[in-house]
């Protein structure tokens, strides 16, 4: 324990920038330049923590105590830091991202966008640092007012939707939160996060006690999308890229998940989840959403959309590592975490890079196009490549360590074998992307359909982009029809009118622009390249890139896991 | 001098009520700086009288010296303290409003300071006798208040509030008549000793005095179903007076149920008595439900706030209902809370029908970008009214909830909890169209009907008004610790029970 | 104390008074019958030994509120109705019967009439009793309602001072008039 | 237009002007007498002060409401309403300064003696004064009607 | 019944009186008649309390020596406020009604509530 200003300064510093930014709404340079400037400030304050925090050392910042139960203070411990060293860093990547794509549509309100960002990110940092149950629910709820501006962003009636449905499940989730830390506090007199659980809460009235945990869960459910709470995300893909990128691929979904984790590891902690009996239900509610939204990612024919199931069933991932309780498990939930962040973020941001550039959203639109953009595609690969858990990625690290820890739990067999089938069928809806995109053209795609075969199964979706509501409505989700069109809905018809053909190749099919990086802009292929990087990184040596070092001391601090 | 605050805080709105008639006289722009001086003055005293409270507990006064319970006492605890505090503030603010807002004449200002004197006489009054007086002077000030707009639906709403106020000040004296005829006595605190003694809890008269006086102030803090003339009065009275009675007249009414409860019945008539207890809560809880499901409802933005109201008292009462030391902490905060939340919506919603014309919520579509200011401090408001932390409107919620728990009462809990969800559903379509939707009016102000009459300019301090609410919105958070530590100190039978 | 023959006709002629005011159609009709209503309730404040409630109320009730309401009904049109009675709603008749059943069941619990000691609190209870002992010797005034209500009660009756003033003023104001003129 | 005309109150009569002109004094002694009286009798300012004002209202009935509103200064009423309020709270605070409590009427035995009678008296005259000087322009109010005050100054913002 | 109709006959005349203020508050179309039911309404409630005030035999609270025993003079003084707090409110709302009638036109509720919603 030390007392520091650290915490609270990387909180302040994106805060300070809210009015800055605001202020600087004709002079676009200064304000992006403002933007970049307190992302590295902010990294850095966070990245200066690391060693002290890897040598046990626990920086912290009490606001004070303002009113019974309520006390607001920030302290950056392992399972803290991991996020918010994640946020922060992606945060840069994005910021440069956000210049290109903002620029490059020639957006508007892009001032508001700029400042709602750096409000998120403040709110990310405040959940990602929270010392409280109490703290971490007022920064949660502030997450979602900073970013209800982004979502709304493109102001079309979709997106009103969109964000009239996000702030529903949210705020819904907010009160399950607040309900959930009321009796928490009531029965064990304190919210304070203990590493191992509240003693409090290991004797009080077990109904109690899981009503409680219930609420907890299902409040960061929410934004952790676990089914049925899922709808809002997919309809949240109408953002801009980078909001989806960043926010729904990270900040937002993640404090969902990092809620779930705080209250997995902190308040209750595992010897108590054990006694009460409710980690196995969040667990086969994790697996049943994994399963569920890799299949229905499968006939989503709008890349984000794509995406966004895709994220839905990587979250869970996260979700059942925890429910699990096991070292292994653990482990590989929470080094999930960053892996899925920096392979998601690859893959928003080139889905955003293509619709900047090609103005094509559609999956089926996309044949040849890795002639156009090679670069991205080749990010692209690299990405859906460690989502699947192939090797040298990310995202094989973890799961590598999910599915050890699913074999070592007596009956976990069923949940190892979710996480592999959930495997294949990640490899099933990003394999014909990367496939067609350099294997295939736009006059030959049409003879073989997308989805044909065995992995997909499913030879009713076609590929000429009207897909999906006409003829594959059997089996749909269901809130698939409340936002009719979705596919070209994307804020992209608001200010384009004149364009009509929504994306695909243009007449004489895509240009090639080599791989010297003409087929965008630097401010976007960079934050492209980036990610990808890092998520090789962490595939191949993931010690170095201190996450997973981050991870075991987690894991090693917490008392009461099961090895 | 310090011990004389109390009748000094009522007697001198009470003077300064009476010099503009006289004064208009003479010039008839007299009643501005008159209200003005009076109400700088009543603030410094209600600070005053507030710190010494903090700082040396309860004061008590006789007046006349005449000991109590035979003179009139006047008795200032953290919660009065508190409330009268609030009144010079918020009154003095509105005051900034009206300078441009108007209306200007001399009655006008005369009346608002009577109805200055009318609160904190309520608030600081020992005696229940004494509360209906003051509670008919509060009232008759607000019926001429809301008559004073040019709009001739303000003397209709007006009529309706009078004859409804008046039926719930009547039962309110009914009430007391069964107390009387039960005790003899009419100081708080003696009756709350003879209440014991000289009449059961579950006597006839006692339970007859307690549903009429309760229900007589209902009636005046606008619980569901006897909230109807409450809309048409926000509604239709001049923006100045929205601002202003929707700020403090159902608050100090809601403070007088309070100290009607906790000060007179006690709470161990409560818990002698649950079905009195559950009878509160039960409608408290309608309240918060019926308040919200009106609010959605509605077109006026105005209206729609009149019916947050009765929502959002539901949830005051709620907490003094459940009448545990943190439900009652938490009540009072979202008392004083909402008192400057509702006032600051209301004097945005002038600002902006002054400065486009729009008034209903389709009307509010893009005025986010037309005018920012307000707008944005509207924004804000409204996100600290649904309880977003770490706003004050979230400290009182969290209170409640709180004591709820504590007491075990869960089909309560749930009200609460999903009370946030109702606010949100009215506030959210609204902070939605502001921001996020193409404007449905373009037209300049002038080509818009006028409805106030009073000039539409917008002065600086009408915006700062809006503003410094909208700070206080979520600065008052940090004054909560100060108000639990007066709370605990000076409702010793009731906090440390 | 037993109801006694006067007392009887004058609650009689109260009520049916009342109830004039209440089924007359025409208003000035119905206001006419208020006024020999409030000159009834006066004489009965007077039979309870209550003169000063008496004078006030003669003087207020029968007198000046009846000017009042001349001088409203002179400033608007009085509306030549048919028929002497207004019509009765039985629903309205049912509702507000139902509160007066639930109120009379809380007389027996009200002390009886005229009733002392122990029964009746308010007449024997301390605060009356402090009134009527030292009233004179604390306020050198023979008429213990004019001590307690200029002095124990002194606040009260600034407050009904300010009542008068207020409504005065707000007077005014519904009215839009700068003075009084 | 004059609200006589309009409401059609008044009819000239000579045995009314006579009879008020001879009764009017008499009333207004009257109304005095309740007013000071109510120390040792029923009756008191309020009482009192109806009374009084009653007084100008008979006059109103018999010469003409606009008769009356020009014998009786506005200035007369406004200040009366305003002085009454003041002079009750001024004697109110007036012990305050001698160091007693609000309206602790014995402190002013040192300056005269009965003090507490005459400050009862002088609390029932101010009140007698707010009561009579509101009925009168409540009387007049009501009369005038309501659309008088359509270019009232207050409006000029 | 009868016996205690006999011996608190006062206050069935008071609940009488309330209820036939509270009909003319809710059913007269008249706004003056709504008025005039408000004042029935009140004076039930002073006729509670000065009932309440009264001991048999008692006299006026005017105190002489021998003069004995009083009524309370605490419920008279009550009352008296109470009474003046009701002329002011119907003084302000008879002033409402004549801006209200030539404004409108009309009394009648019915009507306005047409003329008021449009």
């Amino acid at each position: 324990m030390t007392e520091s200003l650290r915490p609270i300064l990387a909180i302040l510093v994106s805060t300070v920038a809210i009015p800055v930014i605001l202020s600087l709404k004709r002079r676009p340079n200064v304000r992006e330049g403002v933007t970049l400037t307190v992302a590295f400030a902010k990294f850095a304050i966070i990245a200066s923590m690391v060693p002290g925090v890897l040598s046990g050392t626990q920086y912290e910042f009490a606001l004070g105590q303002f009113a019974t139960g309520i006390e607001l203070a920030f302290s950056v411990d392992p399972l803290g830091l991991l996020f918010g060293l994640l946020a922060s860093l992606l945060w840069i990547v994005t910021s440069f991202y956000s210049i290109g794509y903002m620029r490059g549509l020639d957006e508007h309100a892009q001032t508001r966008y700029f400042a709602s960002f750096a409000a998120s990110l403040a709110s990310a940092v405040g959940v990602a640092f929270a010392s409280n149950l109490l703290t971490l629910f007022v920064c949660y709820e502030l997450l979602t007012v900073s970013t209800y501006p982004l979502v709304t962003h493109d102001e079309t009636d979709e997106a009103r939707a969109a964000g009239r449905k996000y702030l529903a499940y949210t705020f819904g989730g907010g009160v399950a939160v607040l309900g959930g830390t009321v009796l928490v506090f009531v029965l064990a007199g304190t919210t304070a996060f203990t590493p191992g659980g509240l003693e409090g809460l290991a004797t009080a009235d077990p109904t109690l006690a899981r009503a409680a945990f219930a609420l907890l869960a299902a409040g960061f459910g929410v934004k952790a999308a676990l089914m049925p709470m899922h709808s809002w995300l997919p309809d949240a893909m109408v953002a801009p890229t980078p909001v989806s990128g960043l926010l729904h691929a990270v900040a937002v979904v993640k404090s969902g998940v990092f809620g779930i984790a705080r209250v997995v590891l902190d308040v209750y902690g595992p010897v108590t989840m054990e006694q009460l009996g409710v980690a196995l239900p969040l667990a086969a509610i994790a697996a049943f959403t994994l399963l569920t939204a890799s299949i229905i990612a499968l006939r989503q024919d709008n890349l984000k959309r794509r995406l966004a199931y895709s994220t839905i069933s990587q979250l869970s991932y996260i979700v059942l590592g925890l429910a699990l309780l096991k070292e292994d498990a653990l482990t590989g939930g929470l080094l999930h975490i960053p892996a899925h962040a920096f392979m998601k973020l690859t893959l928003f941001f080139c889905a955003g890079a293509i619709h900047v550039e090609t103005h094509t959203d559609d999956i089926s639109d996309m044949a040849g196009i890795g002639k156009r953009m090679p670069l991205t595609m080749a990010a692209f690969a690299v990405a859906a490549a460690g989502m699947a858990g192939i090797p040298l990625v990310a995202g094989f690290v973890s799961k590598w360590y999910l599915v050890i820890g699913a074999l070592s739990l007596d009956g976990g067999l069923i949940f190892a074998a979710a996480l592999l089938v959930s495997g294949v069928l990640n490899i099933a809806y990003f394999w014909p992307i990367v496939y067609q995109a350099y294997f295939e053209s736009p006059e030959g795609h049409d003879e073989k359909p997308l989805l044909e075969g065995p992995l997909g199964g499913r030879d009713e979706v076609r590929a000429d982009g009207g897909d999906g509501h006409e003829s594959g409505n059997t089996d749909d989700d269901s809130d698939e029809g409340e936002v009719p069109n979705t596919e070209h809905v994307d804020h992209l018809g608001k200010h384009r009118e004149d364009h009509e053909h929504h994306g695909g190749p243009p007449a004489g099919g895509w240009d090639d622009r080599g791989w010297r990086g003409g087929e965008s802009t630097w401010f976007m292929l960079g934050p492209i390249l980036t990610a990808a990087t890092l998520s090789l990184l962490l595939g191949t040596v993931p010690y170095t890139a201190v996450f997973l070092r981050i991870v075991d001391t987690i894991v090693s601090n917490l008392p009461g896991v099961m090895a | 001098m310090i011990e004389q605050l109390p009748v000094l805080l009522v007697v001198l709105p009470i003077i300064g009520g009476a010099i503009p008639l006289a004064a208009s006289l003479v010039s008839d722009r007299a009643g501005w700086p008159v209200a003005t001086l009076t109400l700088i003055g009543q603030a410094v005293l209600a600070g005053l009288l507030a710190w010494t409270v903090s700082t040396s507990g309860t004061v008590s006064y006789a007046v006349g010296g005449f000991a109590a319970p035979y003179g009139i006492e006047l008795v200032v605890d953290g919660l009065s303290g508190a409330v009268a505090l609030l009144v010079a503030v918020v009154s003095l603010g509105v005051l900034a409003y009206a300078r441009q807002a108007g209306p200007h004449s001399g009655p006008f200002y005369g009346l608002y300071l009577l109805l200055v004197a009318g609160l904190t006489g309520m608030t600081v009054t020992g005696d229940v006798f004494n509360l209906y007086v003051f509670l008919e002077i509060t009232g008759l000030a607000a019926y001429g208040l809301v008559a004073s707009g040019r709009d001739a639906s303000a003397a209709v709403a007006a009529l309706k509030y009078l004859i409804i106020g008046t039926v719930g000040a009547s039962l309110y004296l009914l009430g007391i008549g069964y107390l009387l005829a039960a005790t003899g006595t009419l100081n708080m605190a003696d009756l709350a000793t003879k209440l014991g003694e000289m009449a059961a809890y579950d006597s006839t008269l006692v339970l007859t005095a307690f549903g009429l006086m309760v229900g007589g102030l209902t009636v005046k803090v606008a619980l569901f179903p006897l909230h109807t003339w409450q809309p048409d009065a926000y509604a239709n009275a001049p923006d100045t007076v929205s601002a202003f009675i929707s700020a403090l007249v159902s608050t100090v009414s809601a403070y007088a149920l309070a100290r009607l409860l906790f000060s007179v019945f006690t709470v161990e008539f409560l818990t002698a008595v649950p079905v009195a207890r559950w009878a509160l809560v039960g409608l408290a809880c309608v309240s918060i439900i019926a308040g919200s499901a009106l609010a959605v409802s509605q077109d006026s933005v105005q209206r729609m706030l009149a019916y947050s109201s009765v929502s959002q008292f539901g949830l005051v009462v709620a907490g003094f209902a459940i009448a545990t030391p943190l439900a009652v902490v938490g009540a009072t905060v979202h008392l004083l809370g909402h008192a400057v939340m509702k006032g600051g919506l209301f004097a945005a919603t002038g600002v902006i029908e002054r400065e486009t014309g729009a008034t209903t919520v389709n009307g509010y579509a893009g005025m986010g970008s037309r005018v920012p200011l307000p707008a944005f401090s509207f924004a804000v408001l409204s996100l600290a009214m649904v309880g977003v932390p770490p706003a004050v409107g979230f400290v009182g919620k969290w209170y409640i909830v709180l004591g709820a728990v504590n007491a075990e009462n869960w089909p309560v809990v749930a009200v609460l909890l999903a009370s946030t969800l109702l606010t949100l559903a009215y506030f959210a379509r609204l902070v939605e169209r502001l921001y996020f939707a193409e404007a449905t009016i373009h037209s300049e102000p002038d080509e818009v009907p006028v409805t106030d009459g009073s000039g539409q300019a917008v002065s600086f301090g009408m915006i700062a008004v809006v503003v410094i609410a909208a700070a206080l919105a979520v600065a008052l958070t940090a004054a909560v610790p100060e108000l639990q530590a007066m709370l605990e100190d000076t409702l010793p039978p009731l906090l440390n029970q | 104390m037993t109801l006694s023959l006067i007392e009887a006709v004058l609650l009689v002629f109260v009520l049916g008074c009342a109830i004039g005011a209440a089924v007359l159609r025409d208003v000035l009709a119905s206001l006419m019958a208020f006024a020999a209503y409030s000159l009834g309730i006066s004489i009965i404040w007077v039979m309870l030994e209550a003169p000063d409630v008496g004078l006030t109320e003669a003087a207020v009730g029968a007198g000046i509120m009846t000017i009042l309401f001349i001088l409203a009904l002179a400033n608007t049109v009085r509306p030549q109705e048919n028929g002497l009675f207004e019509s009765i709603s039985v629903r309205t008749v049912v509702l507000v019967g139902a509160f007066v059943v639930v109120m009379i069941a809380t007389v027996p619990s009200l002390p009886a009439i005229g009733a002392e000691g122990a029964a009746n609190p308010v007449v024997s209870g301390e605060v009356t009793q402090h009134y009527i002992d030292n009233a004179y010797a604390d306020t050198e005034v023979h008429n213990a309602v004019t001590a307690v209500l200029a002095a124990y009660r002194g606040f009260d009756t600034l407050g009904e001072a300010v009542v008068v003033f207020s409504a005065g003023v707000a007077a005014l104001t519904v009215l839009r008039q700068e003075v009084f003129a | 237009m004059s609200s006589d005309e309009r409401t059609g109150l008044y009819v000239e009569s000579t045995i009314i002007m006579t009879t008020v002109r001879v009764v009017a004094p008499f009333v207004l002694t009257f109304a005095l007498f309740v007013m000071f009286h109510g120390a040792d009798s029923p009756g008191g300012g309020f009482q009192g002060g109806v009374i009084a004002g009653s007084v100008v209202m008979m006059l109103a009935f018999a010469y003409g409401i606009d008769a009356a509103r020009e014998w009786l200064d506005v200035r007369v009423v406004a200040s009366l309403a305003s002085g009454g309020v003041l002079t009750f709270a001024a004697i109110g605070l007036g012990t305050i300064l001698l160091g007693g409590n609000f309206l602790e009427y014995h402190l002013y035995e040192q300056f005269i003696s009965h003090a507490i009678a005459y400050g009862i008296e002088l609390v029932e005259l101010g009140i007698g004064g707010i009561v009579a000087s509101v009925a009168i322009g409540l009387f007049f109010l009501l009369a005038a009607g309501f659309g008088h005050a359509v270019d009232a100054p207050e409006d000029e913002s | 019944m009868f016996e205690l109709l006999n011996s608190h006959y006062n206050y069935f005349a008071v609940m009488l009186l309330l209820g036939i203020g509270l009909y003319m508050l809710i059913e007269s179309k008249n706004l003056v008649k709504k008025v005039i039911g408000m004042n029935i309404f009140q004076t039930g409630i002073f006729l509670f309390f000065i009932t309440l005030a009264f001991r048999a035999g008692g006299n006026p609270p005017i105190i002489k020596e021998g003069g004995g025993p009083y009524v309370s003079p605490l419920p008279h003084v009550l009352i008296l406020t109470a009474i003046v707090v009701g002329v002011s409110l119907t003084a302000v709302a008879l002033a409402l009604i004549i801006r209200i009638y030539t404004e409108y036109g009309t009394l009648d509720e019915d009507k306005l509530k047409q003329l008021y919603y449009d």
